[in-house]
């Protein structure tokens, strides 16, 4: 049973630093400020879950576990926020305008 | 107040003194800063005459015991705890604080008054609140026996001047404050620094089990070369010695009256009592002869370099600025003095007042002296409304007692009888003989002539009685004039004691050098 | 070549970069952070001492780390008192350097 | 050449370049956003050496908090601030002044002792009298009580020193710092859904450190910052410089240590000792207080001195 958890938490954190990656990848090669933000967002907020996803059997239960996913949800509102924030000031700062609601 | 001094305080009182020197100030501060308003100045005037009451009682307890006094804070002993440390130089350096403090409370209560109508204003409260700061950090640094309990002292005593400095917010202020932050920032972090590696080392902060363990023959650790280098380096940094002296004279003139006295006479001297402690208290012997040579050499630069720039300044309080750098440099000349191998035989010690002595009274009579100019061209400035020393013609006879207040001042200064500074140059001239160190007299004299000729700048023109009669813009009260005149006659009357009766200075002295005080 | 050696050097490095960019930084705001710097690497190094005294079941010296901890509060108090005077002295002054005239 | 040196080796590479970087990156925004980066990275060394407690100072304060001001004042830099850059001389002298301290230093840390002289046995021998479980919380509390005592009231101080710096006819009305201009909608949200956790972390904070890592400066740190959101945000106005009651807030920690240290003279036989029997009850309300005041005059630290009064 320990082995397909190992097993399960390797395959887990592996595909969480594939989209590490693909953020990281995504914030050298897109053209703009605008879509690099939606790079990082997207890949590195899936990629924290499921390398938490793959953390939660080795941590002890229930506390830690309760702690790596209120991790992760605290980074989904971080960069929940951040997005639109960033996002409004390239925009304003870009066309010297409020963008359309 | 002299019931107090024939009152022979048990040795179970120094404990407590102690720490109600350290913490009336707090209090006083907390509770000034709460009630705020007109409140704020009542309770700096009424704290001050108990502060110098519980420094005057410091000083009977440590005279009395003939030994310094030490108290382990809440009970627990260094090396884990913190102790309070008064021996003679703490307790009058304790005295001198609360006596020019006392002074600048009384001058400034005309400048720092809330305007009425209004319930509070900024520069009082700030002012009231910054003065009981600085007067707790002076207390935490002259008390303080662990390296970094003076390091929270000494940023308590710098974030206090600071905005003491740009408290009336014009733009060269402002300027002046921030480049005097950066440099007392950097003093304290290589300060830090140097407590860190003093811990890594030898794994004690508190200075008496330090001095012990460095003292204890083996060789010294690099770690602890170093931090003694960056300690001073960083001290040097606050105290504004001579290639670190940038931040001092816009700052001190900058400053109003009241602050740039209490800057120029009491806080460059905490992070230079410090020094003496390092290399006094801390340091082995054949260290501190290193080091004392270095330190006097920049010392003497000091003084040359402090009182040729003072003799082209335009402005008063520049003038006074640079005159503190010049006799920063003095201080430093205690070093080689007392330190030297070629120490007098060990003379008796009360009797003989050595290099040590004329140390501190120099000290001491820079402290009075500088405070009373400072508040003496305050009270010109505010007459007749501008700055110029170039303006200063025929002020004697519309401006008497502050003209001879100042001269008063300025007679210490130069080191000329029967004043305080005469005292404290002539100990350390006669010392430099003593030892066979005659290039640090040449430096003295030199200094001292400097010292005559950018304050004959000042008064030669003010005492003159020819020329048009000066309009004053604003009349100066007599109160004011009064205490002024006081704290220039305290620098003076310190040179009429009789040297022998300064054995308070040498007590706890003796045991930490351990060579015959010339 | 231990780990926490390596953090010591790390530390000394910091310090010396930090000093550099305090002397050198003409704008005061980069001096402040060059001022951070240095303080940091003052600090890591204090941790590092404090680390080689471990002893008695504990990862690192209680004492150096309580010393660390108000030696960062007070850091961060100066930085406020250095920051406002630089927002003062941008609004006087509207420039970012020291050299102001007189 | 372990797994974990070459981890640690990466991480202080890692915070080597984020170093220079902020020394030399272009603009004063973009070195301040290396600063935050370089700040958490070294509150991840702090975990490394295995002293928790700092690293949680270092994140909460020395990056987080530092950061927020540090990204308030390069906002508001002029454009052509940067000043003339200083001839080459006094960039190279610099250069080998401090790279002569960097190595000496170095020197010095390879040869310090490597199991250093340490006070560890002796600050835990004496915990459990004062009820303590957290070392660090002992040393800062009673050991070196005066410290911290000095320490919160320098806080103090700097509040005092900074509202000092306001223009005369702004005095008694409300620091303006923080208020940002058009709060987005998302920043709004984020301050209405974070600070109860965030409350709840900083209580946790402040009731954990007598046994664990944490304490009074971490909790104040973590309940001021939630603090500074709400009022960024807007939702809050930050109350006014001359109201006594926030003043009381400010003196409540150091004026209760203060006293509780008089007290025992009589109780504890030593300025700042406590009473053998109930000591853990005193340092919990000195704690408790502390925060209070610590949490307070941080948040107003970064509201900065009182702007124009509306």
């Amino acid at each position: 049973m320990t082995l397909a958890l190992n097993v399960f938490t390797i395959v887990a954190v592996v595909l969480g630093l594939v989209f590490f990656l693909a953020g990281t990848v995504g914030l050298l090669r897109f053209p703009d400020t605008l879509t690099r933000l939606h790079a990082l967002t997207k890949a590195d907020n899936l990629g924290l879950g499921l390398v938490v996803l793959g953390l939660l059997p080795q941590v002890a239960w229930p506390f830690g576990g309760l702690k790596l996913i209120a991790l992760w949800l605290l980074a989904l509102l971080a960069g929940a926020t951040v997005g639109p924030l960033l996002g409004h000031a390239v925009w304003t700062h870009a066309r010297g305008r409020e963008p359309p609601p | 107040m002299d019931s107090l001094f024939t009152l022979t305080p048990p040795a179970a009182w120094g404990a407590p003194l102690l720490v109600t020197a350290l913490m009336l100030p707090v209090a006083a501060l907390m509770l000034a800063f709460v009630l705020g308003g007109r409140h704020a100045e009542r309770v700096v005037l009424a704290t001050l005459p108990i502060g110098l009451g519980v420094a005057v009682a410091i000083a009977a307890a440590v005279l009395h015991q003939g030994a310094t006094l030490h108290y382990d804070l809440g009970g627990w002993a260094p090396p884990l705890g913190v102790s309070l440390h008064a021996d003679g130089l703490s307790a009058t350096l304790l005295l001198t604080t609360a006596v020019v403090l006392c002074a600048v409370g009384l001058y400034a209560r005309a400048d720092f008054r809330v305007p009425s109508g209004a319930r509070e204003a900024r520069a009082p409260l700030a002012f009231w609140t910054l003065l009981l700061a600085v007067w707790a950090g002076l207390n935490a640094v002259f008390l303080g026996q662990d390296l970094f309990n003076l390091y929270v002292a000494l940023e308590l005593l710098t974030f206090a001047a600071v905005p003491l400095v740009c408290l009336r917010g014009s733009p060269q202020t402002i300027a002046a404050a921030l480049r005097y932050l950066l440099f007392a920032l950097l003093g304290s972090v290589l300060y830090l620094l140097g407590g860190a590696l003093f811990y890594g080392a030898y794994g004690t902060l508190d200075i008496a089990l330090l001095s012990a363990r460095l003292a204890s023959g083996d060789p010294i650790a690099p770690a602890a070369l170093a931090a003694a280098a960056l300690m001073t380096a960083g001290l040097l940094a606050k105290t504004a010695l001579f290639p670190l002296h940038l931040w001092l004279p816009p700052a001190h003139a900058g400053a109003p009256a009241a602050g740039s006295a209490v800057l120029s006479a009491l806080v460059v001297k905490a992070s230079f009592f410090l020094i003496l402690r390092l290399w006094f208290d801390v340091m082995p012997d054949p260290l501190t002869h290193l080091a004392a040579q270095v330190l006097a050499t920049l010392g003497a630069a000091a003084i040359l370099f402090g009182g040729i720039l003072a003799l082209r300044q335009a402005r008063l309080k520049m003038l006074i600025a640079y005159s503190t750098l010049a006799q920063i440099g003095y201080l430093f000349l205690v070093f080689p003095l007392v330190a030297s191998p070629a120490a007098a035989p060990a003379l008796d010690l009360v009797q003989a007042p050595g290099a040590w002595t004329g140390g501190v009274l120099q000290l001491v009579s820079h402290a009075f002296a500088k405070a009373a100019m400072f508040m003496a061209a305050g009270l010109i400035a505010g007459a007749l409304g501008h700055d110029q020393v170039r303006g200063l013609g025929g002020l004697g006879r519309v401006l008497p007692m502050t003209v001879f207040a100042f001269a008063l001042a300025g007679l210490s200064l130069m080191g000329l009888p029967p004043s305080g500074g005469f005292a404290a140059k002539w100990l350390l001239l006669s010392a430099a003989i003593e030892t066979g160190q005659w290039w640090w007299t040449l430096v003295m004299l030199a200094g001292g002539l400097l010292t005559g000729g950018y304050l004959f700048r000042v008064l030669a023109p003010a005492l003159s009685t020819r020329g048009p009669p000066l309009t004053l813009v604003k009349p100066v009260e007599r109160s004011r004039e009064l205490v002024v005149l006081g704290l220039a006659l305290c620098s003076v009357v310190l040179g009429l004691v009789p040297l022998s009766s300064f054995g308070l200075v040498q007590i706890g002295r003796l045991g930490a050098t351990g060579i015959g005080l010339p | 070549m231990s780990s926490v050696t390596l953090f010591g050097l790390c530390g000394a490095a910091l310090v010396g970069l930090g000093l550099f960019g305090l002397i050198v930084q003409p704008g005061v705001l980069r001096k402040i952070l060059a001022f951070n710097l240095l303080g940091s690497g003052v600090l890591l190094l204090f941790g590092v001492i404090a680390r080689r005294g471990a002893a008695a079941g504990i990862g690192s010296d209680p004492v150096p780390q309580a010393l660390i901890i108000t030696a960062l509060v007070v850091a961060f108090a100066a930085t406020v008192l250095a920051v406002a005077l630089l927002r003062r002295l941008v609004q006087e002054t509207g420039r970012d350097s020291l050299d102001t005239d007189g | 050449m372990s797994l974990a040196l070459a981890a640690d080796a990466g991480l202080a590479l890692l915070i080597l370049g984020l170093a220079v970087w902020t020394t030399i990156a272009r603009t004063a925004f973009g070195a301040v956003i290396g600063f935050m980066a370089y700040g958490f990275l070294v509150a991840l060394v702090w975990v490394r050496l295995a002293a928790v407690d700092v690293a949680l100072t270092e994140a909460a304060l020395g990056s987080g908090l530092t950061g927020v001001l540090l990204l308030g004042a390069a906002a508001r830099l002029p454009r052509d601030a940067a000043a003339a850059r200083p001839g080459w001389g006094l960039r190279l002298a610099a250069g080998v002044v401090s790279a002569a301290v960097a190595a000496g230093l170095a020197a010095v840390v390879l040869l310090l002792p490597v199991p250093g002289p340490t006070l560890a046995p002796v600050a835990t021998a004496t915990l459990p009298t004062l009820g303590l479980g957290n070392p660090v919380t002992g040393v800062l509390i009673a050991y070196r009580a005066i410290d911290t005592l000095l320490e919160s009231v320098v806080l103090v101080l700097a509040l005092i020193g900074l509202w000092s710096l306001a223009r005369d006819e702004d005095w008694g009305g409300r620091p303006d710092a923080l208020r940002a201009a058009n709060p987005g909608a998302a920043l709004v949200l984020l301050a209405q859904v974070l600070p109860p956790l965030g409350l709840l972390v900083g209580v946790h904070l402040f009731w954990t450190g007598a046994i664990a890592p944490g304490g009074a400066f971490q909790g104040g740190t973590v309940l001021a910052a939630m603090w500074v959101l709400t009022l960024v945000a807007g939702l809050t106005r930050p109350p006014r410089v001359g109201g006594r009651g926030v003043r009381l807030l400010l003196v409540a920690g150091p004026a209760l240590f203060l006293a509780i240290g008089v007290a025992g003279f009589w109780l504890g036989g030593a300025f700042l000792a406590y009473p053998a029997a109930d000591a853990k009850p005193l340092i919990l309300a000195i704690e408790a207080a502390l925060t209070l005041s610590i949490a307070v005059a941080l948040g107003l630290l970064l509201a900065g001195p009182p702007g124009a009064r509306e």
